[in-house]
């Protein structure tokens, strides 16, 4: 049995065990049953993944697995990892396992809740391990949908509107997504009966430039909505300000980086000529995605709505890293996206928390809170200086290889952007210290919160999961950025292979 | 001669750092104060045997000290040129930090011991003192660039929490976060400067990057942008982190808010240690400043000479005694700075370097010296202000004695070792420009005065009246005073210029009374005119004031440069950027795709006409729908 | 005889039946009368038929036929139409087609 | 003509002695006892759609008037195992007291559609096409104004026969003009001698606009919406899916055989209509309250995407349009299927009583979630396939940007799905309907549509057995 197929059935037998489930301490603890196995199944994959690598296996995708599924279509259910998505596979199982311990007081329809819950992992873990375009569409779509429900039933605020409105923009996205990958699917090979699907042998054909001109807006934007692409990124406070802790969690976490991933793995991987061409439109895109959303973040008062807005920042970074096209950024990119993905999730998490407690997510009316919840505020000051790039945390690590990767252009253009996305650093801190300011030191504001609890057993488990992993990747980065890269090569050598034929 | 062991200068106090942070709160808090100070004094061990290693017992005499790489691990491997190195870089500078560093910082943990007495966070106190000794031990061993920026960094937060460690108080955290950001802007500067450095060089490696024949240096001709080529940009922008987090003009006005933290913390931080980063910096890439691009090295020496003298002003009107030490220091700095910035490169050229690193070294003492007592004072009169305190000398001797000492260090009175040190900068600045040496000349007598208005403004006076009786500190807190008192008054005696120098190799020099014999007078000047002033109360400080009002007036607002930020991040950031872009964000942007919404459903209600429930409007539709298909056609074939 | 008469003429004949087939079924308020104008199209439809087969194909009798399954669907349409017609008198009370607009938007 | 022919048209003969049967057994029914009518009708249709299923091969029946060959076969058994979920679920109505005298009336008038739109589908001419349309027409009528005493009812009835008979009127003119241009009414002569002449243009118009009536295609859909809303609720879902795919399936023939020649005109106006109706019946749906209607007015839009297969024009074209009616077949007569069996014991059918269904009937506000999930083209249930195997087609002739729009019309129909899904799930009501149990035969219904909309996406050998028997408009 290929072990990347346990991926979907662990979560399928989880819902299975759920249903079975009566009240809501029996389904968390089958929810975290369940999902510590796909913990441990990543980090079984990662182990076994680089154990593989030093036998000296290069071929470009491990396990993989491949059944013909729609045959007239050749249309494959097609398996594979590379480092690079084993790395965000390990990302999604830390980051579910520990929205699972975040949700573990959820008394509202607690079986619907995780098994929308796990429906959507599932959905991200299939996205991460498709190599084929039709399954990988499939899983993103199987994603974006509980979202649906998860935000409008155990949501807050006006959580009706928000739960439409971010999954009408991410179904528009993904319309455009899938013309593009249609458009890839009718050109992916020169004889019409041997169209496929299959990202690695299309990687090889080469697209016809002009319609590659087309396709590639409609893939790029199509996944960049996701990744919270400047200007239709509108979706992503909204959604995160409602949506219930453990949501906010997966979706910043590992849900956007779908969009990111799909952007480099797809956009950029298949068309990278017409990437080459119109990487400038989308690089000025995502340079104000990184000013604008640290901007943004900056007088906003709802918790929720500060980290929303940097997560639009930070996601912009990714995307950004992604079109500078060169083996370092993307690298930066990948490691951008955990490293987010783990900062993120523990920042919704802690906001789910101190909202649990304070029952207000507005900063102003919070006030001294490191004296009260000690172990919450220090986390939340780990989080945030893991999130305004300190180094010995993952962000620091992520944002560096970005920017000197970014500054290996030799042109103007791509070096002064790259000064300008550089600047959010300084506008990251300012708005992370206003946080941590206002809502953990200084005298307290409300006498009520003088009686506040510290942080339970299972708030623990899911905070120290993600603050161990973004230390790990900030102290040790050099395991994880050589898995990135070694898979990066082929992926660089297409890119830069069309840059030589071009010049010709 | 093997120095792989200086890895555990550092990483000790990290040791200490993460057992205090993770299991300190429940400890006793003497059980934590001690663990801290032991794991730095075993630090202090090391650290001093290395530099009596590294300068005398290994050495070979007449020849240039080495700089060698103790140890050397990969850490991040960017790009086919580029990877980040973590290591131990054991060169003059470093091995000289090494010693300044762990000698503060151990004299401030035992001060801190009594200081700190009873303080609920007693244990987090100790571990961020670990944690910074851990940063700025691994920022002066940096083997390259871009470790020296990661602990940068964590220097920078270390101080951050540090200024912020009294979190409960506002003006703390404002402090905390002013610092922060601050910096954060300044090493923006830093990080660009090392992108376009390592970019043009292909290297972060110090070695490779001072080698007078490297790369560098070799490639630093060529005009990129308004005059001036790619390398003094880049050194221009490195310039601007070092300034950050040196204090100096435009990015000092942290330093005094920064006085909010606790006094030790202000002593090895913000006098001895960190703010000094930004010297060290500049020291530490001089060959490439001095070979490769002397425009930059303009600019750093017309940056510390202009912060100097600012300082020196602003500090002549403050009345809160930190805040006249914090001015102080970013005077002393820019001095520091300047003297690197006249410099040139190997042999007597680099008398400059050598004098900023030995007016480092006697600064640090001095300086923390000063801080310490201060904190002694505090600690008696539980005020900061001068006007609380007077007529001291008679409760605090030791105290007394030992801020005398100092103050006499500072102002450059002879044996002291100031006065050595302070020497070679003029001498240097006289030799290189004459028109700094004058702004110096004029920045000692200041320097003078106002160290002295302090003095007199603490221990002398007429008040006597107290709400307790003011006491002279426990000897756990004196002890560490007397024997910076001694490093004070000694460490002038130093053979400084066959020790360090720019490019390793000693040189003769000696004091040019020319210089010397002007710059003692205009010190005993300076403390004349205190005396008069000062000593007991009098009128003439008011009249002084009242004579020059406006200049008093911009000097006691710090020539109103805080309102200068505070314009340019309330009104500029907050109320004409970030709020526009928030509203613009949720007005026309959000406001699109809700309009887009809002269209079509506008349009679905416009159009439910055409349902209108009539049968024959149904079947004309159906006709006219007919028809049109048939035009269309028509068009078409 | 008839081959004096040319085809155009019953085209015409048929083409203007079709219309005032169409027009009637567009004016007239009345639900019989609608109904009698649906006949008018489909016998506009038999026409066509019939004098295509005649004039065109007179070897098959392809048209004949047709005509004449399409006269048995009349009748049958017409008889569930009046059904449906006697239905909506008892419901409406009246069978003029504006009053049976209960259901719009 | 001899036995085997008769075999061959096994489910025209079976069908129609089983509507003879059924008034036999009616009429030898004591009148409380007619409601055994019920099972036995469904029992014998259950057995006549097995029976479909034996293998067919292809052949020609009264010198061509009728044809059949897999494909076709396939087709009427799609249509027969939808209208055996449509049967299962109107049980609950049928016993109603109003409807129990006319129980074998109404199973007589639904065979007799039936057998119209088998005729329909294969016909090897237009005579037999007509008359299995009108077949298919005339008894709808009168299934719609099925509830006499309703005044909604009889308006339906009256609405959809004028209506059809304009249409089949215009029709017919077509198909008359198309007999004078070409001499012929048999589809293989006229295939072969359709020049493009302005009349046979003409002529072809005048058939389509036919067609798009049945199909409900923008703007010849104005009547759907009443006519939905009128009739009885199970005569709706028969209409929305059964009707609408018989239309599909013969207007996906006859564009890629009669009228291939056409093809490079009619694709512009098929482009045209298909954005028209996905847009229209979208904006439309978008604030209708009435759960009949509203599924009316998404059924139109479904339409639309058909079209995209049409102008496919390849194998993939028609392969995803018969996969997409058999998955929406399902889908729909999911939501109906709910929708019905709520009105039939609660007599409401309005989007403000689905107000907290979820917390008193959980599995049915599943269902309808799925089944609303699949009309929207949503994975992993069927609709997703379908949706995508019609753009695939569409894209495959090059229409990028009209896959675009009817992406971006997919996702605001998601929205006025999600209207549904969010006051069944998310809005709270003070007096939710209360719990009850459908019987037995809604439930095998409902599970049957249930099942299918998660299996046939899955399954892929369904989708290949139709891409084995598809063909396209290029030889």
């Amino acid at each position: 049995m290929n072990i990347l197929n346990l991926f979907i059935i662990i979560p399928m037998l989880t819902v299975g065990g759920i249903l079975l489930t009566k009240d809501l301490k029996q389904s968390r603890l089958v929810s975290a049953i369940g999902m510590g196995f796909q913990l441990i199944l990543s980090f079984v994959l990662v182990y076994l993944y680089l154990k593989e690598r030093h036998a000296g296996n290069t071929a470009a995708m491990l396990f993989t697995y491949d059944v013909l599924w729609f045959p007239s279509l050749n249309i494959h259910y097609a398996l594979g990892v590379d480092g690079i998505s084993v790395a965000m596979i390990a990302l999604t199982g830390i980051v579910v396992f520990a929205g699972i311990f975040a949700s573990w007081k959820m008394e509202l329809l607690p079986r619907e809740f995780f098994i929308s819950l796990i429906i959507l992992a599932s959905g991200v873990f299939g996205f991460f391990i498709s190599l084929d375009l039709f399954t990988m569409f499939l899983f993103y779509e199987l994603a974006v949908i509980p979202m649906y429900l998860l935000i409008g039933i155990w949501g807050s605020g006006p959580k009706e509107y928000s739960a439409m409105k971010l999954t009408l923009m991410l179904m528009a996205g993904s319309a455009m997504l899938l013309v593009g990958l249609l458009g890839i699917y009718f050109f992916s090979s020169p004889d019409p009966h041997a169209l496929t699907f299959n990202l690695l042998e299309i990687s090889k054909i080469h697209i016809p430039i002009g319609m590659q001109r087309f396709l590639f807006p409609f893939t790029f934007i199509g996944f960049g909505i996701l990744g919270a692409l400047f200007p239709f990124h509108t979706w992503s406070p909204d959604g995160h300000a409602s949506a219930p802790t453990a949501v906010s969690m997966l979706h910043a976490g590992v849900l956007m980086k779908l969009g990111g991933y799909g952007a480099f793995r797809v956009a950029i991987f298949l068309m990278p000529e017409a990437a080459h061409e119109q990487a400038w439109i989308f690089l000025i895109l995502t340079a104000i995605s990184v000013v604008y959303g640290a901007f943004s973040a900056i007088v906003q008062t709802d918790l929720k709505y500060i980290n929303a807005y940097s997560s639009v920042s930070h996601c912009g970074l990714v995307l950004f890293a992604v079109l500078m096209m060169n083996q370092t950024a993307m690298n930066g990119a990948i490691v951008q996206m955990i490293s987010h993905g783990l900062m993120t999730a523990l920042f919704f998490a802690l906001i789910g928390m101190i909202y649990g407690r304070t029952h207000t997510r507005l900063i102003n009316e919070m006030g001294g809170l490191m004296k009260v919840i000690p172990f919450l505020g220090v986390v939340y000051v780990i989080a945030g200086l893991a999130s305004l790039g300190l180094p010995g945390f993952s962000g620091f690590v992520a944002e560096m290889i970005i920017f000197v990767g970014s500054f290996q252009h030799t042109d103007v253009f791509h070096r002064v952007i790259t000064i300008i996305a550089a600047s959010s650093i300084v506008i990251t801190a300012v708005y992370i210290l206003r946080v941590v300011g206002t809502l953990l030191l200084g005298p307290i504001k409300n006498d009520h919160f003088l009686h506040l609890e510290d942080a339970k057993w299972y708030e623990r488990i899911s905070t120290i999961t993600l603050v161990i992993a973004i230390t790990a990747i900030g102290t040790a980065p050099y395991w994880l950025t050589d898995m990135i890269n070694f898979s990066l090569v082929p992926i660089v050598q297409k890119l830069s292979s069309i840059q030589l034929t071009s010049l010709n | 001669m093997d120095y792989t062991y200086t890895l555990f200068i550092p990483l000790i106090p990290f040791f200490v750092f993460l057992v205090l942070g993770l299991m300190g709160h429940k400890m006793p808090p003497i059980v934590a104060g001690l663990i801290g100070t032991l794991g730095l004094g075993l630090s202090t061990v090391l650290s001093y045997f290395t530099a009596i290693n590294y300068f005398w017992t290994s050495h070979v005499p007449e020849t240039a000290y080495a700089s060698i790489k103790g140890f050397e691990v990969p850490w991040l491997h960017l790009t086919e040129k580029l990877t980040i190195h973590l290591g131990v870089l054991i060169d003059p500078i470093s091995v000289m930090m090494l010693v300044v560093i762990t000698t503060v910082s151990l004299m401030v943990h035992i001060y801190s011991i009594g200081y700190m007495k009873g303080d609920p966070g007693f244990y987090r106190f100790f571990s961020f003192l670990s944690l910074f000794s851990f940063s700025m031990l691994g920022l002066v061993l940096a083997t390259n660039i871009f470790q020296m920026y990661i602990f940068w960094e964590l220097v920078g937060v270390s101080s951050f929490l540090l200024i912020g460690f009294y979190y409960e108080k506002p003006s703390a955290v404002a402090a905390s976060k002013k610092a922060f950001i601050v910096t954060r802007f300044a090493d923006l500067g830093f990080l660009i400067g090392i992108l376009m450095l390592s970019f043009n060089t292909g290297t972060f490696d110090f070695q490779t990057l001072t080698d007078p024949h490297g790369p560098a240096i070799a490639q630093a001709g060529g005009v990129a942008f308004m005059g001036m080529s790619v390398l003094t940009w880049s050194l221009i922008f490195i310039f601007v982190g070092g300034a950050g987090k040196s204090a100096m003009f435009p990015f000092h006005i942290w330093l005094p808010d920064a006085m909010e933290g606790p006094t030790p913390v202000s002593a090895l931080i913000h006098a001895a240690t960190m703010v000094v980063a930004g010297v060290y910096l500049v020291a530490r890439l001089f060959p490439v400043f001095a070979l490769g691009a002397p425009d930059a090295l303009h600019v750093v020496a017309w940056i510390g000479g202009f912060s100097s003298i600012f300082a020196a002003m602003i500090a002549c009107t403050q009345t809160d005694i930190k805040r006249v030490l914090a001015y102080s220091t970013m005077s002393q700095i820019g001095y520091m700075m300047l003297a690197l910035g006249v410099s040139g490169y190997g042999g007597e050229e680099g008398l400059g370097f050598m004098a900023s690193n030995f007016h480092l070294f006697t600064h640090a003492m001095f300086k923390a010296l000063l801080f310490l007592g201060a904190g002694a004072v505090i600690h008696a009169v539980h005020s900061n202000e001068i006007g609380d305190m007077g007529n001291l000398r008679k409760y605090l001797p030791i105290t007394h004695m030992t801020f005398l000492i100092a103050c006499l260090t500072i102002a450059g009175i002879p044996p002291f070792s100031g006065f050595f040190s302070k020497d070679e900068i003029l001498a240097a600045a006289f030799r290189d420009n004459k028109m700094l040496f004058a702004i110096e000349y004029i920045v000692a007598g200041l320097t003078a005065f106002y160290m002295f208005r302090l003095y007199y403004g603490i221990f002398w006076g007429k008040k006597t009246h107290y709400h307790h009786t003011p006491h002279e500190a426990p000897k756990v807190m004196t002890i560490p005073l007397l024997i910076l008192a001694f490093g004070s008054v000694f460490a002038g005696f130093l053979p400084f210029h066959n020790l360090v120098t720019s490019d390793g190799k000693g040189f003769e020099s000696h004091i040019d009374w020319m210089i010397a014999i002007p710059s003692v007078l205009i010190g005993v000047v300076g403390i004349a005119i205190a005396t008069v002033m000062y000593k007991s109360e009098t009128a003439i400080p008011d009249k002084m004031a009242q004579s020059f009002k406006h200049l008093y007036k911009w000097a006691h607002r710090k020539f109103y440069m805080d309102e200068v930020y505070l314009f340019v991040t309330r009104k500029i950031i907050f109320r004409y950027i970030s709020t526009p872009i928030a509203w613009f964000d949720r007005h026309i942007v959000d406001g699109t795709m809700n309009g887009i919404a809002g269209i079509i459903q506008y349009t679905a209600y416009s159009i439910k006409g055409l349902q209108s429930g009539k049968l024959q409007q149904y079947a004309f539709v159906f006709v006219s729908g007919t028809v049109i298909l048939v035009l269309i056609f028509v068009y078409l074939v | 005889m008839i081959q004096n008469i040319p085809l155009s003429y019953f085209l015409v004949i048929s083409t203007a039946m079709f219309f005032i087939g169409i027009y009637g079924f567009l004016t007239r308020r009345n639900l019989i009368t609608m109904l009698m104008s649906v006949e008018l199209i489909l016998n506009s439809v038999n026409i066509n038929f019939v004098a295509f087969n005649k004039y065109l194909f007179p070897q098959h009798l392809q048209g004949h036929f047709f005509m004449l399954i399409v006269i048995a669907v009349a009748a049958s349409e017409a008889a569930v139409a009046i059904a449906i017609i006697i239905n909506i008198y008892r419901n409406f009370k009246s069978i003029d087609v504006e009053n049976v607009d209960e259901m719009k938007f | 003509m001899n036995l085997s022919d008769f075999l061959t048209m096994r489910h025209e003969i079976v069908l129609s002695v089983l509507a003879l049967l059924i008034l036999i057994i009616d009429l030898n029914l004591h009148n409380r006892d007619k409601h055994r009518i019920i099972p036995i009708s469904i029992s014998l249709f259950f057995v006549y759609t097995l029976v479909g299923f034996l293998p067919a091969d292809k052949s020609v029946l009264f010198g061509g008037m009728y044809q059949t060959n897999p494909l076709l076969v396939m087709m009427k058994n799609i249509l027969n195992v939808g209208v055996l979920i449509v049967l299962l679920q109107s049980v609950t109505w049928l016993k109603q007291d109003a409807n129990r005298e006319k129980i074998s009336e109404y199973f007589i008038l639904l065979f007799s559609t039936l057998i119209g739109m088998d005729f329909m589908i294969s016909s090897g001419d237009f005579l037999m096409f007509f008359l299995g349309l009108e077949l298919a027409t005339i008894p709808l009528a009168a299934l719609a104004a099925f509830t006499h005493h309703q005044t909604k009812s009889a308006e339906a009835g009256i609405k959809l026969l004028l209506n059809s008979a304009l249409s089949s009127g215009i029709l017919l003119f077509g198909i008359s003009l198309i007999y004078g241009s070409t001499g012929s009414i048999y589809f293989d002569t006229i295939t072969q001698l359709y020049r493009n002449t302005p009349l046979q243009v003409l002529a072809y118009i005048f058939f389509f606009t036919g067609m798009a009536f049945k199909l409900s295609l923008v703007p010849f859909h104005l009547w759907t919406a009443d006519v939905y809303e009128g009739a009885p609720i199970n005569i709706t879902s028969y209409l929305s899916v059964i009707s609408k795919g018989a239309a599909a399936f013969i207007l996906i023939i006859l564009m890629f055989t009669v009228f291939k020649t056409i093809a490079p005109i009619y694709n512009h106006i098929l482009y045209l209509i298909a954005i028209l109706t996905m847009t229209v019946g979208n904006l439309f749906a978008l604030r209708q309250k009435n759960m009949k209607r509203f599924l009316a007015f998404s059924s139109i839009a479904q339409a639309g995407f058909i079209l995209l297969g049409i102008l496919g024009g390849n194998t993939m074209g028609m392969t995803s349009v018969i996969y997409f009616v058999l998955v929406y077949i399902f889908s729909n007569l999911g939501a109906f299927g709910v929708v019905s069996a709520i009105a039939a014991v609660t007599n409401k059918e309005n989007m403000d009583d689905y107000d907290g269904l979820y917390a008193t009937n959980p599995k049915l506000s599943l269902l309808m979630m799925l089944s609303l999930f699949s009309l929207a083209g949503i994975p992993p249930v069927a609709g997703f396939f379908g949706k995508f195997f019609l753009f695939a087609s569409a894209a495959s002739a090059g229409y990028y940007w009209l896959v675009f729009i009817a992406v971006l019309n997919a996702t605001i129909s998601l929205y006025y799905y999600l209207l549904v899904v969010k006051a069944m799930f998310i809005n709270k009501s003070e007096t939710p309907l209360a719990y009850f149990r459908s019987d037995n035969y809604t439930r095998i219904g409902l599970v049957l549509s249930g099942v299918g909309i998660f299996i046939l996406g899955f399954w892929s050998q369904i989708y290949e057995i139709i891409n084995s028997l598809s063909y396209g408009i290029l030889p």
